[in-house]
């Protein structure tokens, strides 16, 4: 197994502080209360969201707020390997933390009673799956027209031969030595997922921590492009790093 | 749940007009009853996968994925390498799909298009044989439904099909010792034949081709018949709560004949433009 | 592997446009509000009819019509190799065609917001179960009483050896080219259940239909006379070919 | 769900009135309180199990049937052939059944009669190894439930003893390299006894035998019995949210014997004449 | 195999008749409206009460008396071979047989429409870990506060080399001839749970009885015993015998 | 639904008055922010368990029990033995609790000790290996939860640490012919750090250590940082549907460092007197 990093280039030819390339689309489902898609490094991830809805049956609604259901699932064709259907205990905690990390963004009290689903398909999995659909979902929400404090913004960061990256594809995930995928509401400075695997010491991971929030403020200038493009058509639809 | 909650007397509107442009050979998005909605087929959308294609008809859109393993074959078929159709309607899909595990509906979609495949003799599952009864190469085709607007036989069967034809897979090689090598280039599936699907519906007296989903709100009975290269029929299944007449079926049988045709050449053009 | 058709003859020793030796029998559950037994072949399929009865929960009703609900399901003795208890993906589609072919007879509108439930217990499997269960399956529903414009008949014809033949046995339907189930209202000529699997010619295809409804016809004959036999007794309750 | 609709009023006077019968020595069916219903024993009526049996107990039917398989051991049992019995109470079977994994009153009832085969030793388990720790023969042994009206137990226990007694399998050879071939003539099982049991409720005060539907709905507890050739007890299973006093018990057991003797006579009298 | 007693003395060093040491504790777990835990042999076993509650959905509760569910479930690592934790058929078996045991000597018509909940999580498992369980869960049921006519109280006999033993351990129960598992109401005279397996002559059965209720009663004074040290705090909380 | 049924209003009054404590420094119990609860560890408790450990957490229980087995290794990492974490909340811990498998919740609790625990390289899977692709030592670690009062996650964490830290396994032989025996003497795992998680709550502004159930039910967001040896951070995990400020997180990761490491003395002392 080579060096992951040679002479401060990733085996992918990124600079430590450089994002794969990427794309954000907005509203490509025609059923869905509100769509998105986004492509960032090998991940492609379609996400559709539903609702507000009826709950059924009613005792699971809430009388002063909507519930937020989410679903992350990998096509049997995303990954290497093919992954049975059956959601996986990776899937069902990655649904979870996904959706504690959209709906601090999501004005709940504004639709009591109802419940919102937000669907994530990993159709190709790369390194932060969980990232570009947090992401890809908030763009999503936005297109339902729900009602949210700020769009969700998601980027990891992580050490890989010593050195503290972002954005870190499936093989630095794998091989490095640490991930810590980071979500953050950028305009209010509220950090909504953070998840560390892999040892840093105090130092690299406030380093991790400021690089995996800057990563996320230019994912999150993209979201503002991608949906410009899509309500008033003024920006070009793609944004390749 | 969403059935019982339909506006009864609104259905029966919708029908009753239906019905009634029908009969002047009309469809609500003006098409002729034997029309296609656009059909749109791109390959080698998801790089993970031996082979892959999308598919749009009209607003009903799929993805499929092809992956090759290497296993044993099953216990009665020693000679031959699997094949595993499977579909999933996502429930990004519709508000009416749910998570959970595959019901009636996907099963029926994904048996049948499995059975067009298998039936045709499409692919030679003989030539899959590495190690006869012990190793062979197993294909598994899986189908993602993105959104649901009718008629998911055939954008199913289209989408498999099309990944079937653009597959790549390392050539192995069987040492002496039965051990098995991946060599360095790929090859085509050992393909020979292209099925295609055509399915109609019959609302009230009329039948149609590649219902929507609004088509499929009001249709009385379904019927899906696969023809392979020379025309014959290699598949067939009647859906739904509705019957057929004799002479409904032999006029579906023969516009399968046709209409497969025209779609074999889209097919076709799709995946040579692949190379 | 011997060839299947030799002077004519079949395997088995019928001719191509002979049904195999069949057996109908109306009432042979105590508890069931309808029920039916036919032996074809080796097929032993029992079929009960509960209903129309109140639908739990309540929402899955209709205000206009009864649903109609069928499980066909093979006992883990029925095959040649034990079959485990739970039900195929094989078992759950054919559950939905045979109900899909049973209800088009059935008057829904008569019994809104009820279920009729048809459960077909295969003891013993051959070729042409779901053909079998069919007609025994209207029988039970006749024998529960419920309103149908026409009794289903069901049974295949396919391709063996060259040949054009009806109701295919076990072996002629895995070593044959084509197996074509078929269902029909033979007093309204309506065909209800058509599957195909194999490859048939436009002529193939036209004859083997052909033959598949004079087979459902002499099927039909045989439901009336076990019908007679179990309401007016005058018929004798056994009908061998 | 049923229990909840069930007229409580009605309920108590049917039971009340039974147990008026009962102390007078009398059954609703004109039975006295340890009569069996009919029984009725058919073999080999599924021609594709090793062993078939179709049992009536009244209007209570169900089937039997025996698939014999080679496969390896239990890893704790390297020495024992597998003997596995499973009943399924079938939808069609009664109003209340439902269709899904068995429930506990059907695992209960595959596991009372699967202990009185196995306790009583009737197969024995030692002589179906074929290759120690490597292949031995599994007995699977599957009944289904037709009609539902009380004591399946005993229907059960019934069937899956005559099929087990009829059952035929293939002799095999294992050779000197292990190889396991199968001879053209067939053997029985190695049986060597025949486990019988027998089945009480308990209303108000009185033991009746053989309960049917009606009587199982108002009985407080339920024991069966099960002893072998000898008239010795080999199983025992107390049922219901009811309890039994120790002269209850003890009259069970000396009635289990007798009883299961007269039972014992008919399946040998039914298996004698298969031959 | 070793012989199981040598010159009147079991494996473990016990006569015939005698109990396996136990320890009985009541109210040992918080949010419980009643618990209790046993020690019996190298059983360990925790048993916690809930309700009367509620029933939902409520159309599974009854009008005129409480419904009792129960759960007896073995921990992963309480097996000398790793358990998997989803219920195996026998753990389904168990749960039924132990509710009936204990359902008698409940005061069900005090508590119409709602639901008694018991749950016996097996932290180590020995022979006999069915009755230590009822033994316990009797103790729990009282801890809730629920009425009842009696404690339950069980204990096995068996038969061991030809011996009619009592409180048969695990190689006793596996190596040995019958084991049969019996619980009583002992103020009442009720007998609420026997199960055989293994055989035994009429006489063995009426003394294996004898000796099994005899153990119930000796177990009955410590579950009285224990109420007292958790009411009461006179008796001393252990009792080894 | 036990949500749907809460008083709204009192949760709020609850909350406020909890908030207006918090900002005075002070919590309900009276305990200080970020003071722990008393902290009781028991090990060897489950003798048939390889290793095995009791934690108390305040009134939080949970029992943790290691079972070593041999097995193949994954086939991605031949030369590993594996590890695996599964904690499942009783239905006797809670009036909340049902049985079923496990909820999102427990997969949560699950993976997040299993990554504790992993990301530290405590055990050298390495060290597991008997025959590299063939055999290796699996530790399953199962966790049973008992009471539920908050703070599940470092009540497992600190079980499965001392758990794993206790276990004693048989020492294993592997012969020329790669046949493996078990030798008499039992060996420790090979344990080369503690990982210690600390877990906060964010209720309003306040950050607090170990939250109770009752602090649970209003607290707005969680997060668990996991610290080796040296006070690096090997694990971390937000939770709940909240956010923290960047000096919120700061904050943690430096507390976590400093009680993690009187926790880690803590369990070294337990551990230690077993010797």
């Amino acid at each position: 197994m080579g060096k992951l990093i040679n002479d401060g280039i990733r085996v992918d030819g990124r600079r430590a502080d450089e994002l794969r390339p990427y794309r954000l689309e907005v509203g490509v489902l025609k059923n869905a209360d509100g769509s998105a898609y986004i492509e960032l490094g090998k991940n492609k991830i379609i996400v559709a969201v539903y609702g507000p809805k009826e709950v059924h049956p009613k005792h699971l609604s809430l009388p002063d707020r909507c519930i937020i259901r989410c679903r992350y699932h990998m096509s049997p064709f995303s990954t290497d390997v093919r992954k049975t259907p059956a959601p996986s205990r990776r899937e069902i905690e990655i649904s979870k933390v996904i959706r504690e990390a959209l709906e601090p963004a999501i004005l709940v009290g504004e639709y009591p009673r109802t419940a919102i689903d937000i669907f994530l398909e990993v159709l190709q999995s790369d390194g932060g799956s969980r990232c570009a659909g947090i992401t890809a979902a908030s763009l999503a929400l936005a297109d339902a027209g729900i009602s949210m404090y700020d769009l969700v913004a998601a980027c990891a960061a992580g050490k890989v031969d010593g050195t503290i990256v972002l954005d870190l594809s499936d093989v630095e995930d794998k091989e490095g030595e640490a991930d810590m995928p980071v979500a953050v509401m950028p305009n209010l400075g509220v950090i909504t997922l953070l998840q560390l695997d892999g040892i840093l010491t105090h130092e690299e991971f406030k380093r991790g921590l400021d690089l995996a929030l800057e990563g996320c403020r230019r994912l999150h200038e993209a979201q503002r492009k991608a949906l410009m493009e899509r309500y008033f058509k003024t920006a070009p639809n793609q944004e390749v790093e | 749940m969403a059935a019982a909650k339909k506006s009864f007397v609104m259905e029966h509107l919708r029908k009753a007009h239906m019905i009634e442009l029908l009969a002047k050979g009309k469809r609500l998005d003006g098409r002729a009853l034997l029309d296609y909605r656009p059909i749109d087929i791109k390959c080698n959308v998801i790089q993970k996968a031996n082979g892959s294609a999308q598919v749009s008809l009209g607003n009903t859109q799929v993805i499929a994925g092809v992956k090759i393993e290497v296993g044993p074959p099953f216990p009665d078929t020693p000679d031959k390498g699997l094949l595993v159709v499977n579909a999933e309607i996502l429930p990004l899909a519709s508000p009416y799909a749910e998570p959970g595990p595959p019901d009636e509906e996907a099963i029926e979609l994904s048996r049948v298009v499995d059975r067009g495949v298998r039936e045709s003799g499409m692919i030679d599952l003989s030539k899959l044989v590495l190690t006869p009864g012990q190793k062979v190469r197993a294909v598994f085709v899986d189908v993602s439904v993105l959104n649901v607007d009718g008629n998911l036989i055939d954008a199913t069967s289209y989408a498999v099909v099309s990944a079937l034809m653009t597959t790549k897979m390392p050539e192995l090689e069987v040492s002496e010792n039965l051990q098995i090598k991946e060599k360095p280039n790929t090859i085509p599936l050992p393909v020979s034949n292209i099925p295609v699907s055509v399915t109609f519906a019959r609302i009230g007296e009329s039948l149609i081709i590649d219902p929507d989903s609004e088509e499929e709100s009001v249709m009385d009975a379904r019927i899906t018949l696969t023809t392979v290269d020379d025309g014959h029929l290699c598949a067939g299944q009647k859906g739904l709560a509705g019957g057929l007449t004799y002479e409904q079926i032999m006029f579906a049988a023969e516009t399968a004949k046709i209409k497969g045709q025209e779609i074999r050449e889209i097919i076709k053009k799709v995946v040579g433009s692949i190379g």
